[in-house]
C-alpha cells in the first residue's frame, strides 16, 4: 500500500470514529453558509432593486402646448447638447391622462367625468446614471426651464427622497444583520477548529513523537476538510435554493415579485461560494494544527 | 556507586550514536535541569541513566529525540549535529528512535492494537507484518488479551507495557525508556528487560532512565548517574 | 473565613487566571443577546407597522350628493346595525379634493385648473379587526352598496394585496433570518460550554474526588456565570440601543419615520431579556457540570 | 509469599475502618477485576496491597473511595454500607480519606501549592493553617523550591510527590496511596514512608498498594495480596 492509500484509509477510518462530531462540524459548516449565502442572495437583491428605483429618476418639463413630432427631434438634440442623457420620452396628454388613471388605481373612478385635455403634455428626461447630486439635477432642471414652451420643470425630488431613506434604513439593516452574522459565523467556525483541535492535539504530538512526516498527519484533515467544505458548503447553498424557491411560490400570483424581483445567484456565484468554501475548510484544518507540527 | 564502563570492543560497531559534549539545558526563567553533561554512546550498547528524582534524566532523553533543544553544548545523534537539524530532519530521526515516555502518552481512547499500529503505519508498514509483530509483542509483555481493549481502561502498568511495545515495534536503532518498569512488578519486569535484551542483541542500542537499582546493579553495562544535572563516573 | 467568602474568593480567582477565556464568553454572550434582541426589536417594529397597515383596510362608498351633518347619525347607526365597525367618516367633496392633491405629491399642479366639485362625496367605513376575511368584507359592502344615495363602493382591495404581499415578503426574511440567528446563538452558547467544560472538567473531577460539596463547586460556577450573564446581556441590549439611536438620528429629518415608526423595546421587556440573560447564562455553567458531578 | 497479619491488638481502637465482604467487580462486558474478596483493616493500621500489574490493586482502592461501586458483595467504610450511601454521604466520605493517585491526577497549569491548597480549602480550612501545613510537607518531601512551579512543569516524580502531599494535607483518617514509589528513587521513597509512618502514629490509617517488596519486606504490617483478583493471604 503507498503513501496515498495510507492517508485515504487513515481519513476513512477518522470519520467512521468520530462521525458525530464530523456530523457535528458538518452541520456548522452547512449553517454557517447557508446564513451567509442567504444574507449574500437578500443583499444582491435589494442593491438590484436599489438601481432599479434609481432608474426611476427623471425631470418633467410641463409644456404650454403639444410639440408636433417634426419638432421633438429638435428638442431632443437642444437636451443632449447640454448634458449627457439616457433617455427622452415625450408625454401627449393623452398619454398622461392614461398613465394618472392608471396611478389613482381603483381609485380611476374620479376621473370619469373629465377628458384627457386637462393635464398638460410633458418632455421626461432620464439623465445620465453620473448625474446624481442634487445641485446637478437642479442646473440641469434649470437649464431645461429655458426651453421654448416649457411652462414648469419638476423632479421627483420628494419623491425620490422618501424611497432612498426606506430603502437606506432596509439595506442598514441588512448589512447590519449581515455583519453580525460574519461575526457569528467567524465565532463558529473558530469555535469548531479549536474544539476540534481540542479533540486531537494528542494525537497529532504522538504521531509527530513517533516521526509521521507531514504529509501523513495533514493528508487526512486536508481530505476531511475538503470533504466537509464540500458537503456542507453545497448543502447550504442547496437548503437556500429550497428557501429561495419556497418564498417565491408563495409569491407567484401578482405583481409584487416584478417590483422586488427576487432571483437566485447566478451558476457563477454559485460555484465560487461552493469554492471558497471549500478552501476555507481544507485550509482551515490544515492551520489550525500548524503549531503541534512544531514539536 | 561506581559505575561499570563497557568499552565496546566486542560490539560489531563501536561508532557512537549518542554523542554529548558539555550539554547544558536551562528551562526558562531559571531551573538548570542538566550541566556541562558529556558523554558517548556507542551503537550496540546498553546504558541505564539514573538519579535521583528531579535529576534530569528525562530532560537528557528529550534532548536525544529532539523535544527539547540544548541551551548550551553539541549533542549528535547517528553523527548528526541536533544543533542544526530541519524539520524534515528531525522526522527522520524520530523514525529510527522508538521511545517509552514516562508518562506513557497513550491515546486513551484508541485500542492497545491501534496506539502500537500508529508507530508501523507511520512508517508505512504493511498491515499483515503489523498484525504479526504486534501480537508477538503482546504475547511477550503478557498483554495479548487486551488486545482491542481502549488503552483508558488499562491498569498503569497495563497502559506502561502499551508504551513500551509501541517503542519496540518498529526495532528501532535506538530505544529509549524512561522509567519503563515504575509501575510493573518483578515478573513483569522481567519480561521487558528480556525484550530489550532481544532488541538489543538483533543491533538496537537501548537507553533506560531508571530508579530501580536491581535491574541494573549485576549488569556490567554502563551507568550514567545524574547528580542534578552532572554526570558522576 | 465563612463558606460564603470562600465560594467568593475562588470565583474572583478563577475569573483573574482565567480572564482571556472569560473575555471571550462574554463577548459571546453578549454578541449573542445583541443579536437576538436587534432581530426580536426589527421583527416587533416590523409587527407594529403591519398592524398600522391593516388599520387602513377601510370600504368606501361614493355618494352621489353630499350627506347633510343631520343624516350622518342615520347613517351611522343603520351601518353599525350590520356589523361592528371601528369608525365612519365623512368625506366631502372638498375633503376628497384635498386628500388626492396631497396623494399625488409634487404632481399636483395637474389640479389646479380643477375645482373640489369634480370629485364625488364618500363615506369611509372602517370594519373591527375581526372582520378579516375577503368573502367578510364583501358582503359587508355589498351590504354598504343598499345604502341610500351610495353609488358605488370600494375597497382598498388590490392595493391592501400588494402592501400584504410586501409586508409578508419581509415578514418571512426577517423570521428566516431570527430562526437562523437563533440557531447560530444555540450553536455559540452550547459550543462555548463545551469548551469551558473541556477546561475545567479535570478540576471539577479532582474536587469531586477531594470531597467538596455542590456548592462549593457550584458555587463559584454560578457567581462567574451570573456576571457574564449581567453583563454580557447589558452589554448587548446597550449596544443595541447605541445601534437604534444611530440608525434613528441617520433618518432624522423626513416623515418616513413617522410611517415606518421605529421604536425601543419598552423598559419592561429589556428587563426582561436582560433577566432571560442571566438565568440562562448562570443556569447554563451549573447545567453544563452536571454530569461531573455525579462522580 | 506469606504475609505477615498483625491483628490489631496493641492499638488503641480496634474498629475496622474499612471491611470487604466478598466483594466482586466486573468492568463491564467481562473484566472480572476483583473475585469474592473479603478483608478488614482496623482502624490506626498500615495495610501494604500488593499483587502483579493488573491484579486489582487500584480497582479495590477505588472501591473505598466510592469511585467504583461493586457489582457484588459488601464494602463499608467506618461502619457505613457503601451500596446505600448518598451523594452528600460520598461528599463527606471523601473528606476523611487522602488519596495519592497512580496517575497522580495533578492539574498541570496550577501551581504545586495551589494543588495542594484545593484538599485543604475544600474542607474551609485557614489560609495561614494551610500555608504551613503545606510548607512542612513540601519541605518534608523536597520540593519547597517547587512550590510556585506549574505541576505541568514539573519531573514525573517531582508531580508524584505532589499527589502524595495532597492526600496528606488533611491529615486524613484513611490516607490510601496507589504506587507512590512508581516514579521515585530510594531516598525520596524512604521519606515518603517516613511521611506515612508520621501521619500513622498521630492515627491516620495507611494503605499503600505496592509492587516495591522493598518498602514493606521488612515490616510486620498486614500485606494484601491479589492475584488475578483474589486475595492469597
Ligand atoms: N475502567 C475499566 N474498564 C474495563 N476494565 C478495566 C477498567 N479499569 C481496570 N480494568 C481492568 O481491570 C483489571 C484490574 O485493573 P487495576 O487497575 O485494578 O489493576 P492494578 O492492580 O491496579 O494494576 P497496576 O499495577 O498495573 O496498576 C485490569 O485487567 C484492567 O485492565
Ligand atoms: N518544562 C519544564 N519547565 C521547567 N522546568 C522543568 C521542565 N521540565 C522539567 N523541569 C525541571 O527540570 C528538572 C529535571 O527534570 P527531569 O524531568 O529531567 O527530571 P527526572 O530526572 O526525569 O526526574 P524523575 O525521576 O522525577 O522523572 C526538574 O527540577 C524539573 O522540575
Ligand atoms: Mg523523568
Ligand atoms: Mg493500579
Amino acid at each position: 500500500m503507498g503513501q496515498f492509500g495510507y492517508i485515504v484509509k487513515q481519513a476513512a477510518r477518522n470519520i467512521s470514529h468520530t462521525w458525530s462530531t464530523q456530523l457535528m462540524t458538518l452541520l456548522t459548516v452547512s449553517l454557517a453558509v447557508l446564513i451567509f449565502s442567504f444574507f449574500f442572495l437578500v443583499y444582491t437583491n435589494m442593491l438590484k432593486a436599489g438601481a432599479r428605483l434609481d432608474d426611476d429618476l427623471r425631470i418633467i418639463i410641463y409644456l404650454e402646448n403639444e410639440i408636433v413630432p417634426e419638432m421633438q427631434k429638435q428638442m431632443r438634440k437642444k437636451i443632449k447638447d447640454y448634458g449627457e442623457v439616457e433617455k427622452i420620452v415625450f408625454i401627449s396628454k393623452q398619454d398622461a391622462f392614461e398613465r394618472l388613471s392608471r396611478q389613482l388605481g381603483n381609485d380611476r373612478d374620479v376621473l370619469n367625468d373629465l377628458g384627457p385635455s386637462f393635464l398638460p403634455p410633458s418632455i421626461e428626461v432620464y439623465p445620465e446614471k453620473n448625474l446624481k447630486t442634487l445641485t446637478q439635477i437642479k442646473e440641469f432642471s434649470d437649464f431645461l426651464a429655458t426651453l421654448p414652451g416649457a411652462s414648469k420643470v419638476q423632479y421627483g425630488h420628494n419623491w425620490m427622497e422618501r424611497l432612498g431613506y426606506f430603502t437606506k434604513l432596509l439595506r442598514i439593516i441588512v448589512m447590519l444583520s449581515g455583519a453580525l452574522l460574519l461575526l457569528t459565523t467567524v465565532f463558529i467556525v473558530s469555535y469548531t477548529i479549536r474544539l476540534t483541535v481540542v479533540a486531537r492535539h494528542e494525537e497529532i504530538e504522538i504521531l509527530r513523537l513517533l516521526g509521521a512526516n507531514n504529509a501523513y498527519i495533514q493528508g487526512p484533515l486536508f481530505i476531511e476538510g475538503f470533504l466537509q467544505g464540500f458537503l456542507g458548503t453545497s448543502i447550504g447553498i442547496f437548503s437556500l435554493y429550497l428557501l429561495y424557491h419556497w418564498i417565491k411560490s408563495r409569491f407567484s400570483g401578482p405583481d409584487i415579485l416584478n417590483i422586488f424581483e427576487f432571483s437566485f445567484f447566478p451558476p457563477s456565484i454559485t460555484f465560487l461560494i461552493i469554492c471558497t468554501g471549500l478552501i476555507l475548510c481544507s485550509g482551515g484544518s490544515l492551520l489550525s494544527i500548524r503549531k503541534y507540527l512544531r514539536i | 556507586m561506581t559505575s561499570t564502563f563497557k568499552i565496546a570492543e566486542d560490539l560489531e560497531e563501536s561508532r557512537p550514536i549518542v554523542e554529548a559534549v558539555k550539554v547544558t539545558k536551562v528551562y526558562t526563567p531559571d531551573v538548570v535541569a542538566l550541566q556541562d553533561v558529556s558523554f558517548r554512546i556507542n551503537k550496540g550498547e546498553v546504558v541505564f541513566l539514573t538519579g535521583m528524582s528531579g535529576a534530569g534524566k528525562t530532560t537528557l532523553l528529550k534532548l536525544i529525540y529532539c523535544l527539547e533543544m540544548p541551551t548550551k553544548g553539541l549533542i549528535e545523534v547517528n553523527g548528526r549535529d541536533l544543533s542544526k537539524i530541519t524539520s524534515a530532519g528531525i522526522q527522520r530521526l524520530r523514525q529510527t528512535i522508538g521511545v517509552a515516555y514516562q508518562d506513557f502518552r497513550v491515546l486513551p481512547k484508541v485500542t492497545v492494537f491501534q496506539n502500537i499500529a500508529m508507530a508501523m503505519e507511520v512508517l508505512y508498514k504493511e498491515p499483515k507484518e503489523i498484525k504479526s509483530r504486534i501480537n508477538e509483542l503482546l504475547d511477550m509483555l503478557n498483554l495479548l488479551e487486551k488486545r482491542h481493549t481502549p488503552a483508558g481502561k488499562l491498569s498503569r502498568g497495563e497502559q506502561q507495557r502499551v508504551a513500551i511495545a509501541r517503542a519496540a515495534a518498529n526495532k528501532p536503532q535506538l530505544l529509549i525508556a524512561d522509567e519503563p518498569t515504575g509501575n510493573l512488578d518483578k515478573t513483569i519486569s522481567a519480561r521487558v528487560m528480556e525484550l530489550f535484551k532481544q532488541l538489543n542483541e538483533s543491533g538496537t542500542t537501548v537507553i533506560i532512565a531508571t530508579h530501580d537499582e536491581t535491574i541494573f546493579k549485576d549488569s556490567k553495562n554502563m551507568v550514567l548517574d545524574l547528580h542534578h544535572g552532572q554526570l558522576s563516573f
